[in-house]
């Protein structure tokens, strides 16, 4: 009846994972009963639940990821004492049991649930507002992708709780993790929880290919688009592109633990290496449409912050798209120690550094940016000149291990996780932080403390270097990753450093979630009255802060890169035209309640398929397509705003921008 | 306590040519991208410093925003380093491959390597012997290592002696190595394979040529042997404590844990 | 200025497929099909012929099949060259790059993978790749 | 350069393509599922490269040149071309309007789809009852896989289309409806491509594995 499913499943007599799921539990219930006891349920269901408007899926993809950071930073921060206790004959607090799920859980999470949807809901907020539209391609589809990627986050919380989390690391290699050497469910729920989350991925991607190539305001040709809208584009070009790989990857080890299949067996001719190759032909263009957002955010903030045009747009737009091209060329080193041989080593050692170049003109036009511009110290750009410090070393480095024989001293090593955090938390991380800080006055209509916001700044710098440069040389020193112990006790004094830099890390943390608190609590001083607070360049300034459901009242005609700059400086200062233009009504999507039921559902099949209880997976797939089919009967998909709404808005924010 | 600085260094302290030559590798690339990496650095705060909103004395190009000349060198500028990185990482995955021979006037030692869980198996075919957690070399003598496993992945890898190289079931990988120096050196996986993952350690004893033949003979003068019986108990998951050593080796034990592995 | 509506009123490119601008009627698909007739069954007759000879069979196999995937794109989904399909032909464009990069990338280094690391062993069991 | 300027549109064909503003609901919609299968099309990429690799490694069991029946396969691929020329034919009385013509090309293109998803039902049995399941060998594993995740989409696209027939019972041709139809026609045709890579491959190529 229950499968796989009995009381054993919840870790009673383990007090560290019992406590964290408590607090969990707790916490979850203490969100749902103030919604309860506030009356709160009907407008997160009207505005926020079933909203289909990219401005608040954007925000809710933003504090997805902003809540798992917590946890993925829960897991990184007992890792970092593990390590710092558990050296010569001290085997520290966490048996190997835990700790194999804890760095596979923080490298899941990290990467799938805090990463993509930071990037993803800066993409959601911003792409159609700097295309000067209304909504995304597929708004209702967008709702669908957010509930999935909500829908393998609750999957893979539920593994802390019920049953356990895989042991196998985040990549799940097999023959690890076939059910011969891991029979629990830890892979399942990554498996299943990823091939959800995947799915939601999958459809941001076609969503927002087609967003971008199809919908933009009247006039913004592709040599006028803003640059974080090339790097979306290639961001999601490489989701369309690699996403399905991971989902026929993933498919082929279920088929494998499920059925008993022989994909990547040992026995019955299967091949684990297969599994390698096509993981990482998906993992690597993952890294860059991760981190190709990021590098459009920090050309924004540059430009903006020091009053310039950025430097060699073309030149940009053309290492963008190179470097989507070539990071699919590429995934070979990620396993040069499985003895491929000189040629297919040397090919793709040479086509990884070949990557480094068009990233190394973005870092000079980022320099020459800033060059004869007036450069205001606002937190934004404070974690953008952070980003091109450090990226730097994390860039060397990366060139350094795609030498194949460096590689091979240095693979999988501590210095490998010294890079690959180097890039992704001084590039995608500040990144996301600097878009966070940039665009919130955007979404909310006032913007973030300043002071709090630099003290993030320094705590998370200090706190990354202290944290990763000890693990670089300890790579250097031939200390590998994963180990829950080790007998070098000269390697402690180091470790104890790296965890002395995961506490500067958590002040960072602990900072902005204080600058969010006493942001709000004075966002009257805080009001950006201008929708234009930082003097912007592109169309998202030209719009009201927050901006109205419809965006623009009028699409905005571009003429030029950085459209808005070249409006201010002709002497108009609103996208909305005064009295020479009729009101017009407008017409925008329906809310729509299909997303979330879907993915209710998913969790249901996701759930039940772990635990081998087929009827309720039944019940699952059966929910989730009498969810779509009754969307699929929906006639009135659209609302209209009538005129006189609109005028109001917009003549009423004129007039507070005028006071 | 002991001083700051660790007295395990690892890659940074090699006792090999495989190991030296990558240690030389590592600081030349490191040594060429520190070149440019370094101005840059600078550069961005320099930048940002003398550009900040309240220097009136820096030049404003508020519309500076494409040069021709600057666009070229900065695609030049990593296109060269690239150019240098590429050209040496090219010719280096040759020479140092790891199924490349070593070349040496003294005869090769062929040693099989299997990773089990969790523990590492040597055995010397030649010599007619195995080891489980050390191996014992003469100095000055190419090692020649085949590497299989009887399920999970691993890497084996000794840093001192340089590259590491998979170890995977159903597969036999190459890796050739040499010690320049007596000493004893750690070895490792570098692969996580499970949950006795951290105590795969093993010792590396590199010797003297006489006395590695001393320790020959008197190893061959124990009693157990290494045949189907004896390693399918070892194969059972599980750390050993101390250091193991079969004085006789099956033929074809190497083979037959491979076809084990296959489900054969 | 444009408001959204105004944008919808008038077609500025072509949909792949079709809808109110598909090209072509019955010609069309009966074209199509008897361009795929031939080639289907020209492709069975290679892989089963006498006459051809045999190690370049696969390579005819491989053109036919580009052949016949060609007369699909152009004939039932309406892909063209020209202007107004320059979205939906390099969004194909990309699509054959990546497919081609990961199938004969995949392939290339698993045959190498595979010959460096296969077990030469004498029981058959172990059949090397071809 | 004052507002009201901008308030002038250009006439069409003096400006770019790319410069005219949000395209048409059609071409959105058509653009979004086109790169929708193209996602598909990598998931089959993947598959094909797992079954390149993997083609070869029978364990000791069948291989694929003493399982497969190449008249069978003859007769799917048949099945499956006549459907995609009906499909054409559904677009067609689709965009004419025609309800009588849309449900009959409807129907035969059903009933082809269908024909094509029995005979390879029934393979699948035969090849099972002779010892030749996926659990067998890793070729077997991804002979299974490939084939039938093609299978798979064939059986999602006939759900789709009884859907879409309901759809026009109970909603009438409307704009939203249609553009959903061109979708399927859409799905419909890739399948037919991706099927000719699988008989080329899979079938044909097995002599050659």
């Amino acid at each position: 009846m229950l499968g796989k499913l009995s009381w054993d499943a919840i870790p009673f007599d383990q007090p560290i994972p019992m406590a964290a799921s408590l607090l969990m539990i707790l916490a979850i219930l203490a969100v749902l009963a103030t919604v309860l006891l506030k009356g709160w349920g009907p407008y997160l269901w009207r505005e926020w639940i079933t909203s289909v408007d990219h401005k608040r899926i954007g925000v809710m993809y933003g504090l997805l990821a902003l809540v798992m950071l917590l946890r993925g930073f829960t897991d990184a921060i007992m890792m970092r004492s593990q390590q710092a206790l558990a050296a010569g004959d001290a085997r520290g607090y966490l048996p190997p049991e835990h700790y194999d799920q804890i760095f596979s859980a923080h490298g899941t999470i990290m990467i799938f649930f805090v990463a993509m949807p930071f990037v993803i809901g800066l993409m959601n907020f911003i792409v159609p507002l700097q295309l000067g539209v209304r909504d995304v391609a597929f708004p209702v589809l967008n709702s669908i992708s957010f509930w999935l990627t909500a829908a393998g986050v609750l999957l893979v919380n539920m593994s802390l709780v019920i049953g356990e989390f895989a042991k196998t690391g985040w990549l799940v290699y097999p023959p690890l993790s076939e059910l011969a050497y891991s029979p629990g469910v830890g892979v399942d729920y990554y498996l299943w929880a990823l091939q959800i989350s995947g799915a939601g991925t999958l459809m941001t991607g076609i969503n927002f290919t087609t967003t971008i190539l199809k919908l933009r305001a009247p006039g913004m040709g592709y040599g006028r688009m803003p640059i974080f809208c090339w790097t979306a584009l290639a961001s999601n070009l490489l989701i369309i592109a690699a996403f399905p790989i991971l989902t026929a990857t993933f498919a082929m080890l279920l088929l494998d633990r499920y059925l008993g299949f022989h994909f990547f067996t040992t026995d019955g001719g299967g091949n684990a290496m297969m599994y390698i190759n096509l993981i990482w032909a998906w993992g690597h263009p993952e890294v860059y449409i991760l981190i190709l957002p990021a590098f459009g955010v920090y050309s924004e903030v540059i430009s903006t912050f020091s009053g310039k045009a950025l430097f060699g747009y073309r030149s940009m737009v053309v290492a963008t798209m190179a470097i989507c091209m070539l990071s699919f060329m590429v995934w070979l080193h990620h396993f040069f120690t499985m003895g491929a041989g000189g040629d297919v080593n040397g090919v793709f050692g040479i086509a990884t550094m070949i990557i480094a170049v068009p990233t190394g003109v973005k870092i000079f036009n980022w320099l020459f940016t800033m060059f004869g511009g007036r450069v205001r110290f606002t937190s934004p750009i404070l974690w953008s000149l952070g980003f091109m410090c450090t990226f730097v070393i994390g860039g060397m480095t990366g060139v350094l291990l795609a030498v194949p024989p460096a590689d091979f001293v240095l693979h999988n090593s501590l210095f490998l996780i010294a890079h690959f955090h180097n890039v992704i938390i001084g590039g995608v991380l500040f990144g996301a932080f600097a878009g966070y800080t940039y665009w919130f006055p955007k979404a909310f209509g006032f913007t973030l403390d300043e002071r709090y916001g630099k003290a993030a700044f320094w705590f998370w710098l200090i706190g990354f270097y202290l944290a990763f440069m000890p693990l670089y040389l300890l790579g250097l020193m031939g200390a590998t990753r994963r180990m829950q112990h080790y007998p070098e006790t000269d390697w402690q004094p180091l470790m104890i450093v790296a965890m002395i830099g995961a506490l500067f890390i958590l002040a960072g943390i602990l900072c902005i979630a204080l600058q969010l608190y006493v942001s709000i609590r004075n966002r009257v001083a805080l009001r950006d009255r201008t929708g234009d607070p930082w003097n912007g360049r592109t169309l998202e300034w030209s719009t009201a802060s927050p901006p109205p459901p419809w965006n623009f009242a009028f699409l905005p005609h571009v003429q030029a890169p950085d459209a808005w700059w070249r409006m201010k400086q002709a002497g108009q200062h609103t996208s909305v035209p005064g009295a020479e233009r009729q009101w017009h009504a407008i017409t925008l999507p329906r809310n729509s309640p299909v997303g979330f039921f879907i993915s209710f559902f998913a969790v249901i099949s996701g759930f039940a398929l772990i635990w081998h209880i087929w009827w309720m997976a039944i019940i699952g797939i059966a929910g989730m397509a009498a969810s779509g089919l009754v969307h699929a009967w929906r006639i009135d998909s659209e609302i209209e705003i009538p005129a006189e709404e609109v005028a109001a808005f917009e003549q009423a924010r004129q007039r507070s921008a005028a006071t | 306590m002991q001083s700051l600085w660790p007295d395990h260094i690892g890659v940074l302290d090699p006792q090999g040519p495989i190991g030296a030559a990558e240690r030389l590798i590592l600081l030349n690339a490191t040594s060429i991208m520190l070149a440019v990496v370094i101005p840059v650095i600078l550069l961005t705060l320099a930048f940002a410093w003398w550009f900040r909103a309240r220097n009136t004395r820096a030049i404003h190009l508020p519309d500076w925003s494409y040069s021709g000349p600057v666009e070229l060198v900065v695609w030049s500028i990593p296109a060269l380093v690239v150019m240098f990185l590429g050209g040496m990482g090219w010719i280096s995955s040759h020479q140092l491959d790891p199924p490349r021979p070593i070349a040496s006037s003294t005869p090769t030692l062929n040693i099989q390597v299997a990773s089990l869980d969790w523990k590492w198996l040597f055995i010397y075919p030649d010599e007619g012997l195995a080891t489980v957690n050390r191996l014992v070399v003469p100095v000055g003598t190419p090692l020649h290592f085949t590497l299989t496993s009887n399920g999970v992945m691993n890497s084996f890898f000794v840093p001192q002696l340089g590259s590491q190289i998979y170890a995977m079931a159903g597969m036999t990988t190459h890796l050739n190595l040499m010690a320049d120096k007596p000493g004893t050196y750690p070895g490792l996986s570098a692969q996580f394979s499970g949950d006795g993952f951290a105590d795969m350690r093993f010792d590396v004893v590199v010797m003297p040529v006489e006395q590695y033949n001393e320790w020959l003979r008197t190893s061959r003068a124990g009693t157990s042997t290494l045949d189907e019986a004896s390693y399918l108990k070892l194969a059972k998951p599980g750390i050993v404590d101390k250091p193991m050593l079969y004085a006789d080796v099956a033929p074809g034990m190497f083979e037959t844990i491979i076809r084990k592995a296959t489900g054969h | 200025m444009h408001d959204a509506s105004d944008g919808h009123d008038t077609l500025h490119d072509h949909a792949p497929g079709g809808g109110r601008h598909t090209r072509g009627g019955v010609r069309t698909y009966l074209a199509g099909l008897g361009f795929a007739v031939v080639l289907t069954l020209a492709s069975f007759w290679v892989a089963s012929t006498q006459t051809i000879w045999g190690p370049s069979v696969p390579v005819l196999l491989a053109a036919l099949a580009i052949g016949q995937m060609g007369v699909h794109v152009v004939f039932f989904l309406h892909i063209s060259s020209g202007p107004d399909d320059t979205n939906n032909f390099l969004a194909l464009a990309f699509g054959i790059f990546i497919v081609g990069l990961v199938v004969f990338g995949s392939m290339l280094i698993m045959s190498n993978l595979n010959s460096n690391n296969m077990t030469p062993m004498a029981n058959g069991q172990m059949q090397m790749q071809r | 350069m004052s507002l009201v300027d901008t308030l002038t549109t250009p006439a069409e064909g003096d400006v770019p393509l790319s410069e005219r503003g949000p395209a048409a609901v059609d071409v959105v919609v058509g653009f979004g599922f086109w790169l929708f299968l193209l996602s598909d099309i990598v998931i089959f990429g993947s598959l094909f490269a797992a079954y390149a690799v993997l083609a070869g490694q029978t364990d000791g069991g069948p291989d694929g040149q003493h399982l497969f029946d190449r008249a069978n396969v003859l007769i799917e691929t048949g099945c499956l071309l006549a459907s995609s020329f009906t499909c054409g034919l559904f677009s067609l009385a689709i965009e004419r309007r025609a309800a009588a013509a849309t449900y009959l090309w409807a129907a035969v293109t059903f009933a082809f789809g269908a024909a094509f998803l029995g005979l390879e039902l029934s393979e699948f049995i035969r090849m099972i009852g002779e010892g030749a399941a996926p659990t067998r060998s890793a070729f077997l594993s991804a002979f299974f896989t490939l084939v039938g995740t093609h299978g798979l989409h064939v059986t999602l696209g006939l759900c789709w289309l009884a859907v879409m027939v309901a759809q026009i019972a109970t909603l009438g041709f409307r704009p939203h409806i249609v553009r959903r139809l061109f979708c399927f026609s859409l799905f419909w045709h890739a399948l037919d491509i991706v099927w000719i890579g699988v008989f080329t491959i899979v079938y044909l190529g097995a002599a050659y594995a």
